[in-house]
């Protein structure tokens, strides 16, 4: 395919890129009296690389240990390039999300495509083939026209990297605010496949062997692309230079793929790590750390794209595709030749020491030698988290009543977040490796596991901005089981979580509250369903001039499916339609708030943790054996909307009869706890009910499918209509 | 009969079509390197769909300078078998294996999803085991796959029955919201004068299984075994 | 209808993955080639707005500002410009 | 060294695709265009092999050989040859 149009929006650059030092004078201080004198030039770059929020986590490490990151079954927590799970029988799953944001919203092709190369090969420097992608998207509202190119372009850019190098695509979300204008949110997430006797580990050890630079040529792209992306986004500043946007070429992470492979099959490459943010500095000195030895390294001998280039771009150089490996002296060729025969280079740049320390020279001489462990472990900065103020809330609490409810559930339908993505997963490559039993589409993704059959993964990511701008705790909380939900619809039962938390300057006290209120959000939840977390990220600074984003922790989940071979039961004309979980739903937060009425519409509905567990065990089991047609969790839009999509996804009209509530609008449209919609056989309806007795779940009965029109509540659409507000999105992108 | 599918620098289905082959057909398949010049003793050869070289220039257009097209060619000419899959097909008209060119899709973007394809010619190995009017139903995944070749080339085409799939509906009419990328004549893939190279967009590796919604695309595959083995027995 | 012809080009060190496939093609059919960098070029008809030597002034002032806000990314690429009057077919820019 | 610069271009009639998409995203930009049509450009630096004048037709002609079979389509592109002494703006690379 020949390089997608790529649809520039003269987003500005930071002007807070190192000019001057990019440290805090005590920051400097800790660095000289730990050195014992002050650090060169190039030394103070790296620092300053090493020791930014994106490399450095300064400010959300301590928060981020209140995560649940154990688990019987987690081979490898957060810590390493990315978390492993163990699946049985000989294999374990790798999985992890980043984010893209600030290169997405300077360079939405590049700067997306460059996101998707580097979580891969996070992925791989785990040992593992990667199998599957998510990406989770945030913009502006469509009916801007920078936002539509925003999308446009990040779309291009996964798909333009994801279809290349052969790993589909094969879930993700979209939502859009205003709070996301000038900084959209890109977050992607991947799995990866290994033998779990073959995990490899970002370690440089034992003293003697030597380090391997495997990959494409350095050039001067992206030299201070951490620094960056710890920065705010200011329309105000001229475009700096082309070293904040990183470009990838597919094709060579292909090749690097391959051969990375063949690499680690030999048995004889004993450390890896992708050269990603903070370059050959960060990827040589993590080694380094984590296994508490030192490195030397010869900067003369790192493959460059240009020449004269400093040793500072050699080493804060983000050039893409390039790994590092730590094996053997006299296994070095072996693997150099593999990596030559794929077209990459490969050649020795270094060695592993006893010492501790990250040396670095060039012509002959010394340009660094700082404490390794010094440079992977910046100070924590503490902020006191001060709740907001809740006054902008009491304000926004204009709530008219609703007055045509078939109009509304049109209006939610053609909404972002609820419209078919059809014109988005179209564009990815959702099944290549052949592997995708349950395609994008309609709820999470089920891929199958030939290595180990008849099992099976399911993969979906959830987050919702809205909830958390009400309630960080309660929104992540609920983004966690949404996610578990969309597993438990598929029979899967949750194996791991990894995440994106998004968020604004963690300077600003209020800020800070609302991530601290999401981590513990997610933790409670993970807590209460039993599932680590295993990984993710960190993105902060995600403010524009025009204010901050909202608060967006992200969550991406995998879940084990013991057979995929088992195929529901068909739905028919009079198959009933049952709601399983708690009946109650709320506004606050909801998409109906938003459309209604223009605000976050008052409080979130109160989470429940053992119901949602109730609730989602009967619901897998009910799956598992086979007695539901289609299940389908209530999540954006509320009930009507799940009703709604399950009449497309069924292509049949529904008759609806709901319970008697206090407020039309918050039956039809509010968002809640755990619930789900389920298509049930006539015949299976007493399998059902008695699952739900033996769970302890309340069970509706809500309607029964059949017709061509939805009918619920003073709502009639027809099927075609419904199906057109849904198809939105293809006018749009 | 013994397979081969090629592995370019950048090819992503080789693997796919090395299961389908091997693991779903019990098929004896070699793994082919782009840089090997000899396909001598291989009976059918794939090559797989993927961005060889990144696609870059054009889709199909570097690989078809690959040492191994030498071995591929020869193939050709001895009457092995040839299956170009999508970026297989855009490779073998590169190489002018096949006639005509993949153009850009209409709208300009990589379009993943199934279409219904209609067999128009039983004369070529891998459509052999299948009728004439026979619908499949096959994924796509690409972004150059509007299949163009100047009037008269095409004029030929339709006369001497080298065109071997049409993008139809499922009721297996060739109406214009059928054709995904724009292609001539709604043509998804066509073969040579001799009927032994046959190139076309859709992917049968992916819907060779019943797990993977459809098992239209083994009936291809099956086709050429079967009519392979009746040739050895010939022979 | 005016004319404009657009020459986008990388700067200079900026990675050129095309190029370097391009050039590996022609180094398989036998041709010593140093380097391969690629550009785009684009010939966009505009109605005109104005007459004779203003014509190409005011399309190429407009053809600028596309390619700084839409066709180009100025972090990366450069651009050069020439409007002719006429539709498409006619020379390319020096 | 010498460099040969080459556009190619689609032959009339062809359908532009990514010319149409570039118009498309044009027009939503508020800009009028009638039509936009999109072309290669590659720079190819060529070693040396003749002196003067002579380097550049000796390009010039093995440029065009390049450009019959393989970087262009000749089914459906066209192609134009410009040849230069010396190598482009940038470095190449080691
Ligand atoms: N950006 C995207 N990329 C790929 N697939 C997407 C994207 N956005 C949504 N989808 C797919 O579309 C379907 C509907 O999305 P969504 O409404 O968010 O699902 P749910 O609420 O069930 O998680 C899902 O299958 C999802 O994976
Ligand atoms: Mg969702």
């Amino acid at each position: 395919m020949t390089a997608p149009v790529r649809l520039h929006d003269g987003v500005r650059l930071s002007d807070a890129l190192p000019a001057e030092v990019n440290l805090t004078a005590e920051e400097y201080r800790a660095i000289c009296a730990s050195l014992g004198r002050a650090p060169n030039e190039v030394e103070r770059h790296c620092f300053e690389v090493m020791w930014s929020e994106h490399c450095a986590y300064k400010h959300s490490r301590e928060i981020l240990r209140r995560l649940p990151t154990a688990g019987a079954r987690v081979l490898q927590g957060p810590g390493e390039n990315a978390g492993v799970v163990d699946l049985g029988e000989g294999w374990a799953v790798v999985w992890k999300m980043e984010s893209h944001n600030h290169p997405s919203a300077v360079d939405p092709y590049h700067g997306a495509a460059t996101g998707v190369g580097g979580i891969i090969r996070d992925v791989l420097a785990m040992g593992a083939r990667p199998i599957a992608l998510l990406d989770s998207l945030r913009f502006g509202p469509l009916d801007d026209v920078r936002a539509r190119r925003l999308l446009h372009g990040v779309v291009g850019g996964i798909a333009g990297y994801g279809n290349s190098i052969g790993i589909p695509t094969v879930g993700g979300e979209v939502a859009v605010d205003p709070a996301y204008r000038e900084n959209p949110l890109v977050n992607v997430a991947c799995l990866g496949l290994v033998r779990s006797d073959r995990i490899a580990r970002g370690r440089a050890d034992p003293p003697g062997a030597v380090l391997l630079y495997a990959g494409a040529r350095t050039g001067r792209d992206g030299i201070g692309g951490a620094a960056f992306a710890s920065d705010a986004l200011d329309a105000e500043t001229e475009p700096s230079d082309r070293a904040a946007v990183q470009i990838g070429d597919p094709f060579a992470g292909k090749c690097l793929v391959e051969a990375t492979l063949e690499a680690l099959g030999t048995g004889h490459v004993l450390g890896l790590q992708d050269m990603g943010a903070g370059g050959l500095t960060c990827a040589a000195a993590e080694m380094a750390a984590r296994s508490g030895r030192g490195v030397v390294i010869n900067l003369d001998r790192v493959p460059c794209r240009e020449s004269g280039m400093t040793s500072r771009e050699i080493l804060l150089s983000e050039s893409q595709e390039r790994m590092l490996l730590v094996a053997a002296a006299e296994h070095v060729e072996v693997l150099a030749s593999i990596f030559r025969r794929w077209g990459l280079v490969a050649d020795v740049v270094g060695r592993v020491t006893e010492d501790g320390r990250f040396q670095v020279q060039a012509g002959g001489a010394s340009v660094a030698d700082l404490p390794a462990a010094l440079l992977t472990h910046a100070p924590s900065r503490r902020v006191v988290p001060v709740p907001p103020s809740t006054d902008g809330v009491e304000a926004s609490r204009a709530r008219p009543p609703l007055r045509d409810p078939t109009r509304m559930l049109l209006r939610l339908l053609a909404t972002p977040e609820v419209c078919g993505k059809q014109p988005i997963f179209e564009q990815y490559d959702h099944m290549v490796q052949v592997r995708t039993v349950v395609r994008p589409g309609f709820g999470a993704a089920v891929l199958r596991l030939p290595e180990s059959p008849p099992r099976g993964l399911a993969l979906t990511v959830d987050g919702n901005g809205r909830w958390c701008a009400v309630d960080p705790y309660g929104g992540a909380a609920a983004s966690v089981l949404e996610a578990a939900a969309n597993l438990a619809c598929v029979g899967a039962e949750p194996l791991a979580v990894t995440d994106c938390l998004n968020f604004a300057s963690p300077e600003v006290p209020e800020v800070f509250w609302t991530f601290v209120r999401a981590v513990d959000g997610i933790a409670a939840a993970c807590r209460a369903l039993d599932v680590p977390v295993v990984g993710g990220n960190v993105s902060f600074y995600n403010e524009g001039p025009g204010g901050s984003i909202l608060p967006t922790p992200v969550v991406a989940m995998v879940g084990l499916i013991p057979d995929v071979r088992g195929a529901p039961p068909p739905a028919a004309e009079g198959d009933g339609l049952i709601l399983l979980g708690a009946p109650e739903a709320a506004l606050g937060g909801s998409l109906y708030a938003r459309e209604a009425w223009g605000n976050h519409g008052g409080a979130l509905f109160a989470v429940d943790f053992p119901a949602a567990a109730r609730t989602l065990a009967c619901v897998r089991e009910a799956v598992r054996r086979g007695v539901i047609a289609l299940a389908h969790d209530v999540s954006d839009g509320g009930l009507a909307v799940a009703l709604a999509e399950c009449c497309l996804a069924l292509g049949s009209g529904a008759d609806i009869l709901l319970p008697a509530a206090e407020r039309t609008d918050a039956a039809l449209f509010g968002e809640g706890g755990t619930r789900i919609v389920c298509a049930v056989p006539r015949a299976r309806l007493p399998d059902v009910r008695a699952l739900a007795l033996e769970h302890d779940v309340p069970l509706a009965v809500l309607g029964t499918l059949g017709g061509r029109l939805l009918q619920i509540h003073g709502i009639v659409l027809g099927l075609d209509q419904i199906r057109r507000a849904w198809m939105r999105l293809g006018s749009v992108i | 009969m013994i397979w081969g599918v090629v592995t370019f620098p950048g090819s992503n289905c080789d693997r796919d079509c090395v299961h389908v082959l091997r693991d779903v057909l019990a098929q004896d398949v070699r793994e082919v390197w782009h840089e090997h010049r000899s396909l001598a003793g291989l009976d059918a050869v794939v090559l797989p769909g993927g961005f060889s070289y990144g696609d870059y220039l054009r889709a199909g257009a570097i690989a078809a300078t690959a040492p191994v097209m030498v071995g591929v060619r020869e193939a050709a000419h001895r009457g092995a078998v040839i299956l170009g899959i999508c970026n297989g097909f855009q490779i073998l008209t590169e190489a002018g294996l096949l006639p005509g060119t993949l153009l850009p899709n209409r709208h300009f973007r990589f379009i993943c999803r199934d279409v219904w394809v209609r067999v128009e010619t039983t004369r070529t190995p891998f459509t052999r085991g299948l009728r004439v009017g026979d619908l499949l139903r096959m994924p796509i995944a690409h972004a150059e796959g509007r299949y163009m070749v100047p009037a008269e080339v095409r004029a030929q085409l339709e006369h001497q029955a080298q065109v071997v799939f049409r993008y139809v509906d499922a009721r297996g009419r060739a109406v214009p919201s059928a054709n995904p990328n724009g292609a001539v004549r709604a043509i998804a893939g066509v073969c040579n004068a001799q009927g032994n190279v046959v190139g076309l967009m859709p992917h049968p590796e992916r819907c060779a299984e019943s797990l993977m919604g459809s098992t239209d695309g083994r009936r291809l595959f099956e086709s050429v075994a079967a009519s392979v083995l009746t040739a050895m027995a010939g022979v | 209808m005016a004319t404009v012809k657009v020459l986008i080009t990388l700067k200079p060190g900026v990675l050129d993955a095309p190029g370097q496939a391009i050039r590996q093609g022609l180094r398989a059919l036998g041709y010593e080639v140093e380097e391969v960098r690629v550009g785009k070029y684009l010939e966009i008809v505009v109605p005109e707005r104005a007459a004779g030597e203003a014509v190409a002034n005011a399309a190429s002032a407009e053809a600028d500002e596309m390619c700084a806000r839409f066709l180009a990314n100025p972090l990366i690429e450069t651009w050069q410009i020439a409007a002719l009057p006429g539709g498409v077919g006619s020379e390319p820019p020096a």
